[in-house]
């Protein structure tokens, strides 16, 4: 078996692959937990939950590749790949003529294009700023006092959505506010938030040169709201994987069977580049 | 480390020339030559051969990296400004660069321009002078206007220098700097051929020190450093073969650099330090010299985003440079707000695009002292050209 | 005697202020409440709060000033100014040989020269951004688990203060947590985090050119750790008065005194309030 | 707003100022669909647009298109289709809005824009000019050349840098004269630098008037309609006749004692470009405070000739190189800037600098946070100091702006600085005459 870990700034999110059916991979268990301080015990226990949900044993797991900020912080990963590299690896599995892939995590936010055959053609990824990402709509929901599960389905209820002009999550806070006593309902204010955000991130996507449609992944794509809009400002069809959140961390177990069995295959290792590290 | 030469010039101590902002090494040739001056120069080209003629010492700046905190520059120029702007200006602010007697501008960029008369202004008992390099090369009337240019600048340092330059002097001044950047090409040569045995970040290290230190030094360094090399091994590793281009003026953090090689990369070429580089043949060191230094720069440049020349457009120049070194790939690695850059890039990528080249750009700051999402681009763009 | 009233709407806090002049200028009242999100209300019950305190009723107040980014709210204020004005105002006024004044709130940070009669000369704010504000160390609190009061006198306590790699009052929280993991202690960590903003501040401040005596004035100035790290990288002390967070009410209440005093001319900012 | 609509003044200047530049746009339409007249691609800044006369030749000046569209709020559509191409966020957005609307084909006019028949890059100080058409020639596959001008690195230029600019006119005529099949005709060409030296008699003129209290004339908001036909038509009758017109309107304004406003409360002087996507909210800042500014930098981009500079026919040749070299603001370097400044509040009586920082450009911006150093700690002038920028809706933000204009207003009222100032005289006054100076040891 092969486990994908992707440690992500919010969330680290495992995904146990089986390696031993044929060319066809199949997602045997999944496990996600917050990310604490100490990221090697918290992908354990993201590890175990996976193990737990595919019923199998630790000793089960042959490679472990990894992905996500934190993917050099693991003392038993075999191979490390950026989260770029994974989520586009992940999306190309679950759709196989995918064009263009947006990934929204908690800090971050990634336009990648890919070219026909499905590889990395370009990618942008913000800046030094929070502007744009998933901590915006988890302050919003707090400001809101909503609960974050509900952000994405209430924005959908909008009537008169009232943009955001403040790009900083933190200074968002009092245009919120000032929204809220200015008497704007919640739904109008979330529909608001998710629309200039959609607006960032077609930028991105425009700056990889995005063409046809979009595949969505990471945790916001969990929120309608922000399909919607997206779909609204890019005039696309997104698409939305079930389990968006965990897309990288198939990824990147995609990519370590891929070298396992390269690696099985012949006696050189090929590729290797930033993983054989020195 | 790998030591090259320990008693002339090995990379330990490239690097604490490089990253030395008490300028030590220029402070002992002043000990050592009592009443001698001391000129330095902004990117991206001056014509070093006419200071060194004058008895003065060239001294490349090429801004301060993550050693120095900004605290008075950013105050003058303030945001949207390239990090080189402030970080010379800071070093100035500071009393770095009480050493220097005087320093050269070029065209190069408005923001650098405007730097050569603030500083003027803040210390005006130096010499600050701004070389119009012309930009119209194919008008027979730019080398004309360019030799001129130089022999103002001449007359500028000789009475600075207190001494006249003859021409058998400056003559002199191009035979050693033409030794120079040929000792150079020779190294960047042996670098394309074997990647494996010098690291760029090495080779950069001994170019970059070049911009301290008198050229006799720097060549006779060069020369023991070649040797060593030509006679070296070393085991190649599985790593992608780039070009890089866009950083001819403020320069990358050494850091950086190791990374992206540590990330799986060959760099093949560079415009790293570029003026140092700055003739593809040597000068001619027969007949007036002043002539044949402004001839040289009009006819015998190399290409550079500074540097306007209808005969030979810079895109066309970057393409056939990919292919003559087999690069597999062209890292764009521009100064972020660097704009000659910036407007570059978009003629540089439509045309490695139309010859199916794959490129990334990674923008840096000289100031940067963290390059988690610089690592993660790069890795990106090395697994995208190596896993299929 | 007469009362004029100056209210600070800022966007963390709300700060009201009574001043009184029989003979002699003094504060007689002041009051500070969360702005939240009924900014109006808010500066009603500052403003009611700080009447109770000058044991006035609030008819007795014969102007008010109302400043802060929420100024324009204010339903019963006769007038406005910007915090910019208010600060330099207030700032003067305790401590009349300052020529330059540090601001930091809640959410922007500012600096302004001021002349020898207290006039403003010139200014820089920063208010795009959050980072480097008060709101960055609320949330490096909110990260470390401790209260605002505590974090400043804590802060001084590291020896090794930490280099932070951004100054996004988002990431912060990441790269605190991750040094903490690193098994960094609070204490440097926090020193870091004040440093870092002490930096910030300080090279925005040198915009304007920073002339002695430097005052110190918004919510931030009750903090110690922020107070010692500026005078750390300034190279030099700076004044903080205990009034500091209620500087720019102090400023707008002299304005309204000033505005009592003289049948003032119809300026245009008095004419608009009517509007 | 009541108060802006007092401060623009309306009136012949105004629907003479329209029919020239829809001249103009039609000429270039014109050039568009028949391949004739000529046109020139050129930069506004030390133009030579006199050469062009000589050959009736059209300037096609992108920057005047690029301003045109911000103004209309028509600039975000083609910036970011440039951005798309790969310009940066932090390129000059001029060049992008300008790439992004000839790929698109967006004309600010109702006709269209023509392939210029030569793409001639004055390179004026600013070094985005090499690159803007560098690209500009590539995009539009139209000849290019670089007319190389040494930056002014003296006081005044010297005789191997009018030598060099002279020569390349003398190359720039063989190509025009190869371009548009016709004979170079020196007689022309002579009367197109006297037309010129009229109307920059007259503009002089009109820019002195803005030393009365109360101005008659709004050197900044003003300035911008008549920049567009200094700049077309400056050698031709049709710019002196108009030219001649402004002057007499303005010259009568002032002897009624008219002002821009009528009870002028404030005087300053202007650094930078305006914010052209906001151009009418920017200048009902300074109108909320009958704030008049009475002399501005950016009018000089062009030309300075409020100093005394006139195109010679004499010598035209020379004149034009003069022009480019010294005579304009891009060309001079930033201390002559700051002397430009320094006379314009001595001389023009004001109580302040505004310094406006447009992100897009570095010329102008680049070193601004000096220049205000140099104002408020060593001249003590009470200096504004904010940013936007002149062409991308994306970096002005209106609240934050209006605080700080408040702020300096706030501060200047409160330092009485719009009473007791005595009137100014109407002809240049001396060194130091502005009783608001003080110069700080
Ligand atoms: N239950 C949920 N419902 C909707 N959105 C969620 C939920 N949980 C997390 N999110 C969103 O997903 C983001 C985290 O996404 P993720 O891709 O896991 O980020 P990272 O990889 O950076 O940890 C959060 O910031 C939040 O906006
Ligand atoms: N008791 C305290 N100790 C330390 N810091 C404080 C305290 N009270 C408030 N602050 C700081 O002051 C900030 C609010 O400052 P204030 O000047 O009121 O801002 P604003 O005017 O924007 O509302 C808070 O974000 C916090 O960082
Ligand atoms: S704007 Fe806000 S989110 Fe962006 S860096 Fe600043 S504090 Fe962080
Ligand atoms: S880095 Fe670029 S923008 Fe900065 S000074 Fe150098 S050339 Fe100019
Ligand atoms: S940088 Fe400035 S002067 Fe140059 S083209 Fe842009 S706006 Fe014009």
């Amino acid at each position: 078996m092969i486990a994908g870990i992707d440690i992500g700034s919010g969330f680290i999110k495992t995904v146990i692959l089986d390696d031993a059916a044929g060319r066809d991979a199949a997602v045997l268990g999944r496990g996600q937990v917050r990310t604490g301080v100490d990221l090697e015990k918290a992908a354990r226990q993201a590890l175990a939950l996976a193990l737990d949900e595919a019923a199998l044993p630790a000793s089960a797991i042959a490679y472990v590749a990894t992905t996500g900020f934190g993917r050099y912080s693991l003392g038993f990963r075999d191979i490390q790949i950026t989260e770029i590299t994974s989520g586009a690896r992940g999306v190309r599995f679950l759709y196989p003529g995918a064009d263009a892939i947006l990934d929204i995590g908690g800090q971050s936010t990634r336009a990648i294009s890919l070219n026909p055959a499905g590889k990395v053609a370009h990618f942008k990824t913000n800046d030094k700023c929070a502007a744009g990402s998933g901590s915006f709509i988890v302050r919003a929901a707090k400001y809101l006092q909503i609960p974050l599960e509900q952000a994405g389905d209430l924005a959908l209820q909008a009537l008169k959505p009232q943009p955001i002009s403040s790009i900083c999550a933190v200074l968002a806070e009092s245009e919120i506010i000032n929204h809220v006593s200015a008497g704007t309902s919640v739904e109008d204010i979330l529909c608001g938030i998710y629309e200039s955000l959609a607006d960032r991130s077609s930028l991105l996507l425009k700056r990889v040169g995005m063409r046809r449609d979009l595949v969505f992944i990471g945790g916001v794509a969990r929120q309608q709201g922000m399909v919607r809009a997206l779909e609204q400002r890019l005039g696309v069809r997104v698409d939305v994987p079930p389990h968006a959140e965990f897309v990288c961390a198939l990824g990147a177990a995609l990519l370590g069977l891929q070298r396992r069995r390269a690696a099985a295959g012949a006696s050189m290792s090929l590729g290797g580049s930033c993983i054989a590290a020195e | 480390m790998r030591s090259l030469s320990p008693r002339l010039l090995d990379i330990p101590r490239c690097v604490e020339l490089i990253q030395d902002l008490n300028f030590a090494e220029v402070a002992r040739w002043k000990a050592e030559h009592p009443g001698g001056k001391a000129i330095a120069y902004f990117p991206v080209y001056a014509p070093v051969e006419i200071i060194h003629a004058c008895g003065m010492l060239p001294v490349g700046l090429n801004g301060a990296g993550d050693r120095l905190d900004i605290q008075h520059a950013d105050a003058r120029f303030g945001s949207f400004i390239c990090s080189i702007i402030k970080t010379t200006l800071e070093m100035a602010i500071t009393g770095r660069l009480d050493w220097m007697d005087g320093m050269f501008f070029s065209t190069i960029c408005d923001s650098a321009r405007n730097l050569c008369f603030v500083s003027k202004r803040n210390f005006p008992e130096k010499y600050w002078d701004f070389i119009h390099l012309p930009q119209n090369a194919g008008s027979p009337a730019a080398v004309d206007f360019l030799e001129q240019e130089y022999r103002r600048i001449l007359l500028q340092l000789e009475s600075l220098a207190g001494r006249k330059a003859d021409d058998d002097a400056l003559r002199g001044a191009i035979r050693l700097y033409n030794h120079n950047r040929e000792l150079l090409r020779d190294l960047y040569a042996l670098r394309e051929r074997h990647p494996e045995r010098l690291r760029t970040w090495e080779l950069y290290s001994l170019l970059r020190a070049g911009c301290f230190l008198p050229v006799e030094t720097h060549n006779a360094g060069l020369e023991a450093a070649l040797a060593e090399l030509r006679a070296g091994a070393a085991k190649p590793r599985d790593s992608i073969r780039i070009l890089i281009e866009g950083s001819f003026c403020e320069q990358p953090p050494l850091d950086l650099i190791r990374l992206i090689e540590e990330a799986g990369c060959y760099i093949v070429d560079d415009d790293f330090i570029l003026g140092r580089r700055w003739f593809t043949q040597d000068v001619p060191s027969e007949g007036d010299p002043i002539r044949a230094l402004a001839e040289s720069y009009l006819n015998r440049s190399v290409y550079s985003s500074v540097r306007h020349d209808p005969r030979h457009p810079r895109p066309r120049a970057l393409v056939e440079k990919a292919r003559s070194r087999r690069a597999d790939a062209v890292l764009f690695l521009i100064a972020k707000f660097c704009e000659p850059a910036y407007f570059d890039y978009v003629l540089f990528k439509q045309a490695v695009e139309a010859a199916g080249i794959p490129h990334l750009l990674l923008e840096f700051e000289e100031k940067a002292f963290t390059f988690e999402r610089s690592r993660t681009e790069v890795e990106t763009f090395v697994e995208s050209l190596l896993f299929d | 005697m007469r009362f004029a009233a100056g209210v600070d709407v800022g966007s963390t806090q709300t700060k009201a202020v009574i001043a009184a002049d029989d003979r002699s200028l003094r504060i007689v009242g002041r009051a500070l409440v969360d702005t939240g999100a009924n900014v109006q209300k808010a500066a009603e019950n500052g403003f009611l709060a700080a009447c109770r305190e000058a044991r006035i009723a609030p008819r007795e107040v014969g102007f008010v000033v109302g400043t802060g980014y929420g100024r324009y709210r204010i339903a019963f204020g006769n007038a406005q100014m910007t915090e910019i004005s208010c600060h330099a105002r207030g700032a003067h006024f305790t401590f009349p040989s300052t020529r330059t004044v540090i601001d930091m709130g809640g959410q922007d940070a500012k600096a302004i020269s001021v002349s020898p009669a207290g006039e403003v000369r010139d200014f820089v704010m920063n208010d795009k951004c959050a980072a480097g504000t008060g709101r960055f160390l609320a949330n490096a609190a909110d990260v470390l688990g401790i209260t605002l009061d505590e974090i400043g006198p804590l802060s001084l306590q590291g020896r090794f203060p930490v280099k932070l790699t951004t100054v996004c009052t988002v990431f912060v929280e990441s790269d605190i947590l991750s040094y903490l993991a690193q098994g960094k202690k609070p204490e440097d960590i926090l020193g870091g985090v004040h440093l870092a903003i002490a930096r910030r501040t300080v090279s925005l401040a040198r915009r304007v050119s920073l002339a002695p005596e430097i005052t110190l004035t918004g919510g931030v100035a009750r903090n110690l750790g922020m107070v010692r790290a500026l005078e750390q990288v300034l190279g030099a002390t700076l004044q903080v008065s205990p009034e500091a967070h209620f500087t720019g009410a102090i400023g707008a209440a002299l304005f309204a005194l000033e505005k009592l005093d003289r049948s003032f001319e119809s300026s245009v900012w008095s004419a608009e309030s009517r509007l | 707003m009541a108060d802006t609509a007092k401060s623009e003044y309306r009136g012949e200047i105004h629907s003479r100022q329209k029919e020239l530049m829809s001249a103009w746009y039609q000429r270039l339409d014109e050039a568009a669909r028949t391949g004739a007249p000529a046109t020139v691609e050129l930069m506004i800044s030390g133009n030579c647009v006199e050469l062009l006369e000589a050959f009736d030749a059209v300037p096609l000046y992108p920057e005047i298109n690029a301003l045109q569209l911000a103004i209309r709020h028509q600039s975000l559509e083609p910036i970011l289709l440039a951005e798309e191409l790969g310009y940066a966020a932090d390129n000059c957005a001029y060049v992008k809005a300008d790439i992004g609307a000839l790929l698109k084909g967006i004309s600010p006019a109702a006709g269209k824009l023509p392939k210029p028949s030569l793409v001639l890059c004055n390179f004026v100080g600013c070094n985005t000019y090499i690159k803007w058409f560098e690209h500009a020639a590539v995009f539009q596959g139209s000849p290019l050349y670089m007319l190389d001008v040494p930056f002014l690195r003296a006081d005044s230029p010297s005789r191997e840098d009018v030598t060099y600019v002279v020569r390349q006119l003398r190359e720039v005529v063989k190509m025009l004269e190869a371009i548009t099949g016709r004979k170079f005709d020196y007689g022309r060409f002579r009367h197109a630098v006297e037309c010129s030296r009229r109307v920059e008699d007259a503009w002089s003129r009109i820019k002195l008037l803005a030393q009365r209290r109360p101005s008659p004339f709004d050197a900044y908001f003003d300035a911008i309609t008549l920049m567009g036909p200094l700049y077309v038509y400056r050698a031709s009758p049709a710019g002196v006749e108009f030219f001649d017109i402004a002057l007499r309107e303005l010259e009568a304004r002032a002897a009624r004692g008219e002002g821009v406003y009528d009870q002028e409360k404030f005087r300053v002087v202007l650094e930078g470009p305006p914010p052209y996507p906001y151009f009418r909210a920017f200048r009902d800042m300074f109108a909320k405070w009958r704030a008049c500014p009475v002399a501005s930098t950016y009018s000089t981009v062009g030309g300075l000739w409020e100093f005394g500079f006139r195109h010679d026919a004499e010598d035209p040749f020379e004149a034009v190189a003069l022009h480019m070299l010294e005579h304009n603001l891009t060309n001079r370097n930033f201390l002559q800037r700051y002397a430009q400044l320094r006379r314009y509040v001595e001389d023009w009586n004001a109580h302040g600098l505004i310094i406006h920082f447009v992100k897009s450009c570095r010329l102008f911006s680049a070193g601004q946070g000096d220049m205000r150093d140099y104002f408020t700690r060593v001249l003590g002038v009470p200096t504004l100091y904010i940013e936007s920028d002149l062409e991308d809706p994306r970096y002005f933000a209106e609240a934050q702006t209006k605080n700080r204009m408040d702020a300096f207003f706030e501060a200047l009222e409160h330092a009485g600085a719009h009473r007791g100032l005595p009137l100014a005289v109407s002809g240049p006054a001396g060194p130091h005459a502005n009783p608001n100076l003080k110069v700080i040891p």
